[in-house]
């Protein structure tokens, strides 16, 4: 495979070169089981210990509160809602969560509504942020849980999570922050919002796949969804997957020392590359909030063509890309989160989503800018539409794109 | 995920471009699904004389309108009425199955030019023998 | 830390250094999600398919057969029950197990008998081996599972799976097998019995912490735990473990290409093992089964000492064991497995659970039984009890160590 | 996971070993538990002479056995009695958290070899002061 050059980077990112360091030992010398009392062991459960020290750091946890290890994001999003709901079920049976939550919450809290549960999904202006009207209106006395992310990772847009917070606490109703998407990358406090439950992916921090967390504060009870050994303070059972859970701590380490450096370069890249391809490229849009929104993140739509065909172009000159193209998801549906801002379906398919990362540099965004409109104007010239003949009229009767 | 020769036609589309002078058009899908595929004949004696396309649609879309038009072009309109689906995945060796599908249009906008053709000159596909 | 000799592999296995190997290139340079269509994302996607079959081919799976990559046995056998027992509900709402089984599936069993579920544990026989005719008593027509073990981990009994499987399949009763124990060490095939479900976990195979697998025959549908992108076939959402995953795939071949090889070289070596403690040391005995059992697993208990303090002995002779001492449990409750075989309680504590793996040598089993005689000595200088102090003159009107 | 001086006491134990003569024997534990304790006591003046214990058990309940021999010998039965399961693991440099509840008994086997001693001596722990 030539070098590719990674703008596609809430989709995986290479695990940093010291937390692989970090995590070598791990893998064959210190192999221990934490659980076992001799000195291998024990080197696993010390290890354990300061990962989690790490983690809470990185989130400003306080002492007493739990950070709990997880297989991913997927898994600390289930945990959360799951385990919260089961556990709380006689303080009501209601939770509230946006309409831009990842899928690990929005199918988590249908599958809940099947359990008898009952949740509302509070709705997003154009640029994506959470109506905090709606949500304050949602709550009602069976709500026992608001789920809203921080940021989100395909348009970018920062959710304005003081503010929900502050609903929540006044409502008296714990707080769980998908932080996924905004951990590295902006600062992220659970003590001074006074977040209840928070979500964190390790890949998404420069760690290795396969671990997340779920930040608890100390507080707060909840049901298990693996059973068995009682790892994980009894709420996560399952061997500690010991590598993955130093690297997860070691690359937490390592975006709480950058996140100031880290803001400041992307949210230069990020502009360059947004203004270049706004400027060369006519009839380009960009998704999302144009000032809150995460400093990798840039999402722009292409009016007339489609998003899989750019990609796939982009990656004939090294690039890597994603698309809110229904074409690349699984049910082959568009982004939710592009149909919950309003965008139009048939635009939505020609949207390009960008997230940088710490490798890319200056000359990559040069590179993007020259090489896209080339592949734009191909694309376009191919396509049957155009500002002459737009997408409604071929729009079938039952067809509605205006959501 | 993509066989050779579809990258191959994706990258380099045969008969790709408006046809001023097209006997008929066919035109299938809807934007909002994410593919629109339009097929242009010109036809003489019964025979496909001349096939374009333009389409709006992810690369599956677009290597299967590129396809069609290459093994359209000089087959009767009854030889090119019987060209199905199946016929282009394979000529293209294979389609990733979730493509199949959705992508596959390009077939369907071959008989609604040649439909649209044979109404024009008023005959159905029954007529086609 | 000085060099350990690892007499504890049940608990935990340093990485192969050929599975390490084919891991590496999947932190940093092939770090894309399956679920992405650029090349570094299929890279992905090909890595994983490759790895279904290695592992699929250890275990004998037919072609269209599932392999479902988890975070690890726990979730495996928590999603074998959970997700079988909600999916089939209307069937019947009762599961059988074994009192041998590991805690996650005891503790799943549990929890889904308080969402209605009801389960039984068959009990097993002094050497541990599970009773087949109160298997086949205690099947209902409204039994849907019954979950056995492959083989122990702790006391090393290998079950009579082909009875068992030949008891499910007369009832028409789908078979989970947890073979983490047993993968790689005796075979396992899943179309030879007839097994629906089976358990592996990755690192008992010498692949990395953090991943394992349930195999599902074909017609066997289950209710996700996970919920969220879709992976996995849709039964076990969050984005895939790629390095971890590839590990497994490269442990399950290389366990696969050495398994007559480990067969025989442990069996030896145990053997020696085992006959050289119970000669040289009195009052000492072999819990499981001296025939039926896995060929790297010696369980030996010791009369009037506990083993927590034998292990801490070993490990300053530079040797890691562990034991079934209530002490080194978190529930501080002595091993449910020798007191389902009828062990004393007071004995159980004395119990040093041996488990061999590659890297162990002749010279290692020799040294072994050369230090611990004089461990086991001054333990019982140590001890009140003794031939002549038996442990049933202190006992407690209510306690009962007779199982 | 223990300190060094637990380490210690269990690598080496002090006044290890049965005592022929003893005043008094105070034992606490139970094996199905997974501990028991024997602390033998001599005494003279009320004051405790020597002392020495028997244990089965992890490695907490031989190290705390170890220490409390170790603080109690010369004491006054008062003062013996009043030395507590905290004292012990403050003595050891602490005790992992689930071992404090479970294999620190050796306060107790001394206190039940005082109260056994007063016994014979036809007194109760009250009149101690
Ligand atoms: C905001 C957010 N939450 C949760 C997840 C789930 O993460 P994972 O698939 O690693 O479990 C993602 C993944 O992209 C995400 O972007
Ligand atoms: C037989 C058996 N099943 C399941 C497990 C659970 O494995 P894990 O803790 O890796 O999830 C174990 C762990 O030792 C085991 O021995």
């Amino acid at each position: 495979m030539t070098k590719q050059i990674n703008f596609n980077h809430s989709a995986g990112v290479p695990v940093d070169e010291q937390v692989l360091k970090a995590m070598k030992p791990y893998f064959r010398q210190y192999y221990g089981n934490p659980s076992s009392v001799h000195a291998v062991g024990q080197q696993s459960a010390k290890a354990i210990a300061n990962a989690r020290v790490q983690v809470g750091q990185l989130i400003g946890a306080a002492p007493k509160d739990r950070v709990i290890f997880t297989s991913g994001a997927t898994e600390a999003n289930n945990l959360a809602l799951q385990g919260f709901a089961y556990r709380h079920r006689r303080k009501g049976n209601h939770i509230i969560i946006s309409k831009m939550e990842h899928l690990s919450i929005i199918n988590t809290a249908k599958f809940l509504s099947k359990q008898g549960f009952e949740y509302t999904q509070v709705g997003v202006d154009k640029h994506g942020i959470v109506d905090t009207k709606a949500l304050k209106k949602a709550i009602t006395d069976q709500t026992i849980l608001i789920s809203i992310q921080h940021a989100n990772n395909e348009v970018g847009t920062i959710q304005p999570i003081a503010d929900i917070a502050q609903i929540a606490n006044n409502a008296e109703i714990p707080l769980h922050v998908d932080a996924v998407a905004s951990a590295g990358l902006i600062p992220v406090n659970v003590s001074e919002h006074g977040i209840s439950l928070l979500t964190l992916s390790s890949n998404d921090l420069y760690g290795p796949k396969g671990v997340g967390a779920l930040y608890t504060r100390k507080e707060v009870a909840l049901q298990p969804i693996l059973t068995g050994g009682g790892q994980e303070y009894g709420i996560r059972s399952g061997s500690e997957n010991v590598s993955g859970i130093v690297g997860m701590g070691a690359a937490a380490e390592l975006a709480k020392e950058q996140l100031a450096d880290n803001v400041t370069r992307l949210t230069w890249l990020r502009d360059q590359l947004i203004k270049g391809v706004l400027e060369k490229i006519d009839d380009s849009y960009l998704n999302g909030h144009p000032t809150q929104r995460l400093p990798n993140n840039a999402n722009i739509r292409f009016s007339y063509i489609e998003g899989e065909a750019i990609t796939l172009h982009l990656s004939f000159q090294g690039f890597l890309v994603a698309t809110s193209s229904a074409c690349t998801s699984k049910t082959l549906a568009p982004s939710h989160c592009l149909m919950s801002m309003g965008v139009a379906e048939a635009e939505a398919h020609g949207a390009l989503q960008l997230t940088l990362g710490r490798e890319n540099t200056q000359a990559h965004i040069d590179k993007f800018v020259e090489v896209l409109p080339p592949i734009i104007e191909k694309l376009r010239a191919m396509s049957p539409l155009s500002k002459d003949v737009p997408y409604d009229i071929f729009e079938d009767e039952e067809h509605d794109h205006h959501h | 995920m993509y066989s050779k020769t579809v990258i191959d036609h994706f990258t380099n589309p045969r008969n790709m471009g408006e046809m001023k002078d097209a006997d008929a058009i066919g035109k299938v899908g809807n934007p909002t699904c994410g593919d629109l595929i339009w097929i242009y004949i010109k036809v003489k004696d019964d025979v496909i004389t001349d096939v374009s396309f333009k389409t709006f649609g992810c690369a599956a879309a677009i290597a299967t309108s590129s396809m069609i038009t290459e093994i359209t072009k000089g087959k009767t309109l009854k030889e090119a009425y019987q060209i199905t689906r199946t016929d282009v995945a394979e000529n293209l060796e294979g389609l990733p199955p979730i493509k199949m599908h959705c992508s596959n249009l390009s077939a369907d906008g071959l008989h609604k030019a040649i439909q649209e053709y044979l109404r024009k000159t008023g005959r159905t596909v029954e007529d086609l023998k």
